[in-house]
């Protein structure tokens, strides 16, 4: 494991938001039928949350636990905890169709800290109401930022998290440090 | 007809003009014609004309629901060109493109084409690949094509950033006796040179209806009254679904709008056409100094003829980057069109289970420089039942899995 | 520029989240179809000028696909629902009733 | 001469003095100009040119319909063309150049045109140069290209950036002109996120000009407070120097922000787009002053009513010291009465109606300004600036009564509504005939995604022009918007202004009514396009009689103001030549953008490194640093070769493919997709996707595996491994790995949806490795100590090792035909992996080699390849690829589709290998001639090279190719037609050139 690195190696760079690469980050896709007992209990006892309601994100510690799609959630943790999680999950499924897979090492994440406006740098290159009120902490949105896909949602109310997939990582970053620099603000989402 | 000429606008100029004749005639419809063209668009047009010149038939009448050139034909990005892959893409449409090196003196009447040349870049290996193909087979297809390296790109196009970090040009598919044309002339100058010939163009006519008996066409129903025919021609791009629903057929189309801008005209910066496939882009100058600019497609079946934005956006932001000059420049007006995309992409022109019943479809985005060369195969299908031309563009090779596929090569089809 | 809600994630969201793809409601044909039947799976669409059902995938989001009736002259979106499914809902074709009184699309109506 | 007045100015900060210059001179204004009343009062009268006629051309306007005065604005990477003046906000160190002229503006060659202008009639390029053929390109058309045009072509990089916004809001309001800020107060007071957009970096439009009082305070104070009202409020956002550029469908809306177009250089972007998204919009977006159609009505120093008015007010400018007031209704008498107050000569007020005008008329008299009804300007004089006009009746046909000294001419033709935004998405006008104007219908609204109305007019762009009635038309308008939207407006009544009195206006499309055609020839309607009455006449008279034939023959309202003064004035042209009403004859269609945005501003951010998404693999800073030639595969970057000093492209490939046969290479082949399949149908649902029978492979086994399309071509290639008894791998291309999800993905979700299986893409998750060639095993076994002997783990087989504490999956197979191991590990331990691997490769001189080298080994095994030996037109059957494709099954996704008849043709081209006779390397893409021409006269070909290469292995070139009947025809000799017209030969061989018995995979 000493030899992981992340797709940026923790890459950061201040804007007038501060955009941070969050370095390794363990995450497992979880795929299955959300309405049965077995795999709300497995996904939750793994991450130690509730279970998320539909586009909703829950976080405890170290955790969260996110919806994807009807028949799919993510789960995030420790980056070094997914292999023997994925295992578990696929123990205690047994026997019910599902799919857990690691998929740490396909993602990079970013972190936009600074406050408010986290949310008008965003809303510079994802076609999402970003609004308070229409997006809020606990929301998690898989949407387009400028030509990629990605998830957003807020941990709270002063920053905001990205997901992409690991090979963009780098057209992330650069887009999220334009839409930060200084002289770009827009007052808008404040 | 009076005739066109330097010499006839100077007669004309000394009594301020008064002097001119409608370039065609209104007439009302009669009841009967030999052959019904329904759509007074580019290419029912250059049909009824070849009808007339290439057969002696010209009891001909051309219907139009709106104003002639209303649709299509006037909507392009007037681009000519004919450096397709396939064998019958190349056929009819450099029969088209030579037509056009002459027409504006057959018809009297100037198209302006300008053989400027086209060139399609390649930026990417595979594309290499595809149009170095692509020269090949042109070269055996009678077509005048080569593939240029990225040093002769740069001076036919000064404004080209040919070493672009994203995609730097390896080079193009040059054909230098394509070019532009100005597409309401082709137009006006098609329904002048019919109306002379004695065929009567019919606009604000709206065809209901089809006849048929026993599995013959017999005529169809219009907004104006009814019109008998021996055989009838449906070119109506945009509108072929329901025409062929009328006649009792249906056809393998899906009409989609397709999107295309103009920036302000500026003086001449760009002497050729240049078609960027990978990034999704082609641009040329127009007379008036204006940069015409194609966009893509919309997705979905839309009959709206209005502009969409991030279609536009994919364009122009590509164009920003092969063509750093026109970051400054100004968007001034965009539009949509209604094309008709079949199965392969390729036109339909063909018989139909309606005896004497011909349609002339399917065009997608490449229609408007094939105008001439389709109505001479059309009109040849029309009157001899088979056309080399239109053979391999039958309605039946959907069936047979015989596809005319033009965008093995990394072509783009406009 | 379209706006779609995705019944799948009850997301609504601009075209550029969204895929399009094709007709609704076709039934595959396989080895056994006739030479006719392989053809119009294929080949022979509905374009109509009016109301229509398709396919739409939510590519940039939860990545499922849905179905759409709508009206391809005024791009008027009558409903969305699910892709599992082999005709439009009842809900929705009273709806389009309501609006487009005599509409019909294929077997539908 | 136009100059600065004394006092007045409302914008201006007289105390900051701000230098620029236009065509070289210095010149000054002050903080709150715009250029245009900058050049104005520096009596600049003149500042450009005319597109056709290179006709003298001053400022007409005082917004964004100015038709006449652009600019070549800015210099260097910065300078931009067509700028328009009156929008143009002035800044220190201004510069900016006249356009459209040779050698200089006040002299200019091309203003031979205008001598010979009745030569040049609409459309006349039609009718000529068409004799000889070769000169309309060498000759006419370089001609007429060189004339028309306006600025000139940036030439630098622009440095400036851009980006876009993303806004959601329930009433978007399109213009912050009082009827515009009424409608957001009555909506924002309903609850209603509203967004405010202006154009100008000013609230309240040209009421302030215009006076009034509104709940009986001034105008401007009941602005000043509504502003300060609407600021006060969360839930609404203003926006000024933001127009409203465009409405698409459902709601969507561009704004076109100039954040910096006043402060150039300045930190952030220089433009930026908002992309709205609005449950309803209210275009308040005012109306527009129509020119009358006099001739001479071109002249610098002719200029609309309302414009030479907000020049005194606003920027304490006049047009003229003595100005001839035009009209044909009451309100450019407000115009003659300002100027009277701020102390300019207005020696005459002529007013076309015979009746005359109403109070403001009466006003204007008792202010001593003679007044003449029933009359027109039958003339303008003077030759670059208007020096007086000649008067006429309007009843008449010209004939001169007076002739009155003047320096400028104040025109009003009646005002248009500003309907463009309203139009672009569909929206349908109607014509009021008692106003003589086109307002929007709101019977007939554009509608959006919920079949509704989704824009509503408001103000005088909905025909409601004096102040009460607009006021209380945006209040209506305001409060319908928020609760269509879903908020329930307030009970607050409108504010009350006071209603002024007016005479009727009178439709005047021609002064005099009876011109003759030299008067016509000279009544411009389209001043930058120089289409003129005559030219309207003409496309009638020639059957151009659709309004959008008249458009387009003429090039009425084509230009770069698309016909905001010209439009209605043209479309009332061609009506009377046709005799029809308006209203019958029809408008042409608006079409976005509402004024030209820069192109940039729709790129936004992607430019540059930015411009697309670079897919990088984990290994990619490793290949950097090796010297990698990059290949763009899709959005990734591929080594194409790895490049050492001095090395050609050919010397590389040779070097690598040398290397890697005789010992060790290795291949970054993370780019290839990974699809897990899994589910107790995985199996079932495997043997569809794919040709082969995929349920009978054994977990720890590999199969190559072929995916077709519905339509029966080949789509895909790779191996698939079990990974278990319900779960597959399945590697794709690289640039295919998201089109195959997606394709397993509808069919699981839209046909197979009863079906057990789950797929995920983990492309991404693995950093992907070939270890390749004869000494991999041995390098390999270096790094773990888990068993890869050819007995552990047999060819086509695959297992989990530990290497040095990375996991790994380890596939047995052979793309380059050597011994190799195909290794996959987490993405984030890829470089270490490739770190590893160089290290313990090191005593076998391993190298890296790119996707070429790949290539040429694979074709010297004869493996084909996804994009080359297809192209989307090949089916399996064509590569004798028969082997793949199961008998057993009764069917697989493009198994019907193989079955038509031109698909199981014997005459379709099928794969052979091909080799020169000299051993030479075939022209890529070549064709193979049969004998004689097809019936288009096209020579007949028989096949064609798919693949071509030089073979450093073989020392010659190897190809492979599809030829008819080619199976058959081994060892026949092909002719292969060159573009210079010769033939090169080739003979048909077996398409395995290396190692025909594989027995080098097994090393």
């Amino acid at each position: 494991m000493a030899k992981a690195v992340s797709a940026l190696d923790g890459a950061s760079h201040d804007g007038y938001v501060r955009v941070e690469e969050a370095g390794l980050q363990g995450m497992i896709t979880l795929r299955g039928d959300l309405s049965l007992d077995a795999v709300r209990a497995a996904a939750t006892t793994a991450s130690g949350t509730e279970m998320p309601g539909t586009r909703e994100i829950r976080a405890a510690e170290d955790r969260a636990l996110a919806w994807m799609s009807p028949d799919e959630l993510l789960l995030m943790l420790p980056y070094e905890e997914a292999p023997e999680t994925v295992q578990q999950l696929q123990d205690a499924l047994a026997g019910t169709h599902h799919l857990a897979v690691n998929v740490s090492d396909a993602r990079a994440m970013f972190r936009l800290s600074g406050g408010p406006p986290v949310r008008e740098v965003a809303a510079k290159l994802c076609p999402v109401d970003l609004a308070p009120g229409r997006f809020e902490p606990g929301e998690f949105r898989r949407t387009r930022l400028a030509q990629v896909a990605a998830a957003i949602w807020m941990p709270d109310a002063q920053s905001l998290q990205v997901i992409c997939f690991r090979s963009v990582a780098g057209y992330v970053h650069d887009l999220l440090c334009d839409a930060a620099a200084p002289g770009g603000e827009v007052g808008y989402l404040v | 007809m009076k005739r066109y000429s330097a010499f006839a606008i100077a007669r004309e100029a000394l009594r301020h003009h008064t002097g001119w004749e409608r370039a065609w005639t209104s007439p009302e419809p009669r009841q009967r014609y030999d052959v019904v063209i329904i759509g007074g668009g580019g290419h029912g047009l250059a049909t009824a004309y070849y009808l007339g010149k290439n057969f002696g038939i010209t009891n001909v009448a051309v219907l139009e629901k709106g104003w002639i050139g209303g649709g299509n034909t006037g909507r392009n990005t007037t681009i000519i060109r004919s450096n397709y892959l396939q064998d019958p893409s190349a056929a009819i449409y450099e029969k088209s493109r030579g037509l056009f090196e002459t027409l504006s003196q057959d018809i009297n009447f100037n198209l302006m084409f300008s053989p400027r040349g086209v060139m399609m870049l390649a930026q990417t290996q595979h594309e290499v690949r595809g149009y170095t193909r692509t020269a090949h087979a042109n070269a055996l297809q009678g077509v005048d094509t080569e593939f240029i390296g990225p040093q002769r790109v740069k001076e036919l196009c000064p404004i080209m950033n040919i070493e672009g970090p994203r995609y730097p040009v390896l080079g193009a598919l040059w054909q230098p006796r394509a070019g532009t044309g100005r597409h309401d002339a082709l137009v006006w100058g098609f329904a002048r040179a019919c109306s002379d010939m004695g065929m009567d163009i019919i606009q604000n006519c709206e065809v209901t209806g089809i006849h048929s008996e026993d599995g013959e066409v017999s005529g169809v129903s219009t907004t104006r009254g009814d019109i008998a025919c021996d055989k009838l021609g449906i070119v109506v791009a945009g509108h072929s679904g329901r025409l062929a629903e009328m006649a009792g057929f249906r056809l393998p189309i899906e009409s989609v709008a397709l999107q295309a801008l103009v920036s302000e005209p500026i003086k001449p910066c760009m002497d050729v056409v240049v078609m960027a496939n990978t990034v999704h882009g082609y641009m040329s100058q127009s007379d008036k100094g204006e940069m015409v600019i194609g966009g893509g497609a919309d997705g979905f079946n839309n009959y709206t003829q209005r502009g969409s934005f991030h279609h536009i956006e994919e364009t122009v932001r590509a164009l920003c980057e092969t063509f750093p000059v026109i970051n400054r420049l100004k968007m001034l007006r965009q539009w949509g069109g209604i094309v008709d995309m079949t199965g392969d992409r390729s036109p339909i022109l063909s018989k139909t289970p309606l005896g004497n019943c011909f349609i002339n479809c399917g065009w997608g985005t490449g229609g408007w420089k094939a105008t001439p060369g389709s109505g001479w195969g059309f009109a040849e299908l029309m009157v001899r039942g088979y056309s080399p031309l239109t053979a391999a563009f039958g309605l039946e090779r959907f069936r047979e899995g015989r596809f005319i596929d033009e965008s093995v090569a990394a072509g783009v089809a406009h | 520029m379209l706006q779609l809600e995705c019944p799948n994630c009850g997301v609504t969201a601009e075209e550029t989240e969204f895929a399009q793809g094709g007709e609704a409601h076709l039934t595959r044909r396989g080895p056994e179809a006739s030479e006719q039947e392989f053809h119009d799976y294929l080949f022979a669409k509905e374009n109509p000028r009016g109301v229509h059902f398709e396919r739409w995938r939510h590519v940039n989001g939860c990545g499922k696909w849905f179905h759409v009736a709508r009206c391809t002259a005024t791009l008027e979106i009558f409903g969305t629902y699910s892709a599992q499914t082999l005709e439009p809902p009842r809900e929705i074709r009273d709806r389009i009733s309501k609006k487009r009184p005599g509409w019909s699309w294929r077997e539908f109506a | 001469m136009s100059t600065r007045l004394a006092k007045g100015g409302r914008r201006l900060d007289r105390s900051r003095k701000i230098e620029f210059t236009f065509n070289g001179k210095r010149l000054a204004g002050h903080a709150g100009d715009t250029l245009a009343s900058a050049l104005l009062a520096n009596d600049q009268v003149m500042v450009g040119r005319s597109f056709k006629y290179h006709r003298p051309r001053g400022i007409v306007a005082s917004g964004a319909e100015e038709p006449n005065a652009l600019v070549g604005l800015g210099e260097g990477p910065r300078f931009e063309p067509n700028q328009r003046t009156t929008t143009t906000e002035l800044f220190d160190g201004l510069t900016c150049v006249s356009q459209n002229h040779w050698p200089s503006l006040e002299f200019d060659v091309g203003a031979l045109n205008d001598s010979l202008a009745r030569f040049f009639p609409a459309g006349f390029y039609y009718k000529t140069f068409l004799f000889p053929r070769p000169f309309w390109k060498h000759v006419y058309e370089p001609v007429i290209r060189q004339s028309a045009g306006l600025g000139k072509a940036p030439k630098d990089l622009d440095p400036d950036r851009y980006e876009h916004f993303h806004a959601y809001v329930d009433v978007l309001v399109v213009g912050g002109g009082l009827a515009g800020l009424q409608a957001a107060r009555a909506a924002g007071q309903a609850g209603a996120r509203v967004l405010v957009l202006e154009q100008t970096p000013h609230w309240g439009g040209r009421a302030p000009v215009d006076g009034g009082t509104v709940d009986g305070k001034p105008v401007e104070d009941f602005i000043a407070d509504t502003l300060s009202e609407l600021e006060a409020m969360d839930n609404v956002t203003l926006r000024a120097r933001t127009m409203g550029a465009a409405v698409y469908d459902h709601g969507y809306a561009l704004g076109y922000e100039r954040v910096a177009d006043h402060a150039p250089g300045a930190e952030g972007p220089r433009h930026r787009l908002w992309r709205i998204r609005a449950g309803r919009i209210v275009t308040a977006t005012g109306a527009i002053e129509r020119p009358l159609s006099f001739a001479g009505n071109d002249l610098p120093g002719v200029m609309l009513a309302s414009a030479v008015r907000d020049y005194v007010v606003d920027y304490g400018v006049s047009a003229g010291d003595r100005t001839v007031v035009v009209t044909n209704n009451d309100d450019a008498y407000r115009t003659a009465i300002t100027l009277k107050q701020a102390g300019l000569e207005v020696p005459l007020i002529l007013d076309a109606r015979a009746g005359g005008g109403g109070p403001l008329a009466e006003a204007a008299r008792g202010m001593g300004i003679r007044v003449e009804n029933g009359k027109g300007i039958a003339k303008v004089k003077g030759r670059k600036r208007v020096e007086g006009v000649a008067i006429c009746a309007q009843a008449g046909e010209g004939a001169v009564l007076e002739e009155v000294a003047c320096d400028a001419v104040a025109m009003s033709g009646g005002w248009s509504p500003v309907v463009h935004l309203w139009s672009h998405c569909g929206g349908k006008l109607t014509w009021d005939t008692g106003q003589a104007l086109f307002r929007p219908d709101p019977e007939r609204a554009p509608t959006g995604a919920d079949g509704a109305g989704f824009v509503l007019a408001a103000g005088a762009a909905n025909g409601a022009l004096d102040l009460a009635g607009g006021l209380a038309d945006a209040d209506a308008a305001g409060k319908a918007a928020a609760k269509q939207a879903g908020h329930a407006p307030g009970r607050k009544a409108a504010p009350k202004a006071e209603t002024e009195e007016a005479a009727p206006i009178e439709p005047v499309w021609l002064m005099p009514q009876g011109a003759g055609p030299a008067l016509r020839m000279k009544a411009w309607l389209d001043y930058q396009n120089d289409v003129k009455v005559s030219d309207v006449q003409l496309a009638a008279r020639e059957g151009y009689t659709s309004v959008e034939h008249t458009k387009r023959y003429t090039t009425l309202g084509m230009a770069t103001d698309q016909g905001k003064l010209s439009n209605i004035n043209g479309l009332a042209t061609l009506a009377g030549a046709l005799g029809e009403e308006i209203p019958n004859v029809g408008t042409t269609t608006f079409r976005p953008p509402y004024t030209p945005i820069s192109m940039a501003s729709i790129a936004g951010d992607a430019r540059g490194r930015t411009f697309q998404p670079i897919r990088r693999t984990p290994m990619h800073d490793r290949h950097e640093a090796n010297g990698a030639y990059w290949e763009p595969v899709g959005h990734w970057r591929r080594p194409y070769c790895y490049l050492r000093d001095g090395e050609s492209v050919e010397d590389a490939l040779t070097r690598e493919i040398n290397q890697t046969r005789a010992s060790l290479g290795l291949l970054d082949a993370s780019t290839l997709g990974k699809i897990i399949v899994k589910g107790p149908d995985a199996g079932r649902f495997m043997d569809m996707m794919y040709t082969n029978m995929m349920s009978t492979l054994k977990p720890g086994r590999c199969r190559y595996g072929l995916m077709c399309s519905e339509n029966g071509f080949l789509m895909d290639d790779g191996v698939v491994a079990r990974l278990d008894e319900d779960t597959f791998l399945c590697h794709t291309t690289s640039g295919g790995a998201d089109r195959v999800h997606g394709h397993m993905e509808e069919w699981l979700q839209t046909e197979w949806w009863d079906w057990q299986v789950y797929t995920a893409n983990l492309t991404e998750q693995y950093a992907q490795v070939g270890v390749v060639g004869p000494k991999s095993r041995e390098t390999l076994q270096k790094l773990t100590d888990d068993d890869i002997s050819a007995e552990a783990l047999t060819f086509m087989g695959w297992t989990e090792i530990d290497l040095r504490g990375i996991p790994a999956r380890v596939f047995r197979i052979a793309f380059a035909g050597e011994l190799s191991f195909e290794l996959a590990v987490p993405a984030n331990q890829g470089r270490a992996l490739w770190d590893m691997l160089m290290e313990a490769g090191a005593e076998f001189n391993v190298m890296p080699y790119g996707t070429e080298a790949m290539h040429v080994m694979r074709a010297e095994k004869g493996f084909i390849m996804i994009g080359d030996e297809t192209d989307g037109t090949v089916i399996p059957q064509d590569l004798n690829l028969h082997w793949a494709i199961s008998k057993k099954k009764d069917d697989y996704i493009g198994k019907r589709a193989q079955a038509r008849s031109h698909m199981t043709s014997p005459d379709r081209w099928r794969l052979v290998g091909l080799e020169t006779l000299d051993g030479s390397v075939l022209p890529d893409g070549i064709y193979a001639v049969g004998e004689g021409t097809n019936a288009n006269g096209q020579r007949n070909m028989i096949g064609r090279v798919t693949s071509t290469y030089h073979s450093p292995t073989l020392g010659r070139g190897i190809a492979m190719g599809l030829v008819k009947h080619g199976p058959e025809r081994m060892g026949e000799v092909l002719e292969f037609g060159k573009t210079d017209g010769t033939f090169v030969k080739a003979r048909i061989v077996e398409p395995v050139f290396y190692d025909k018995d594989g027995e080098k995979q097994n090393g």
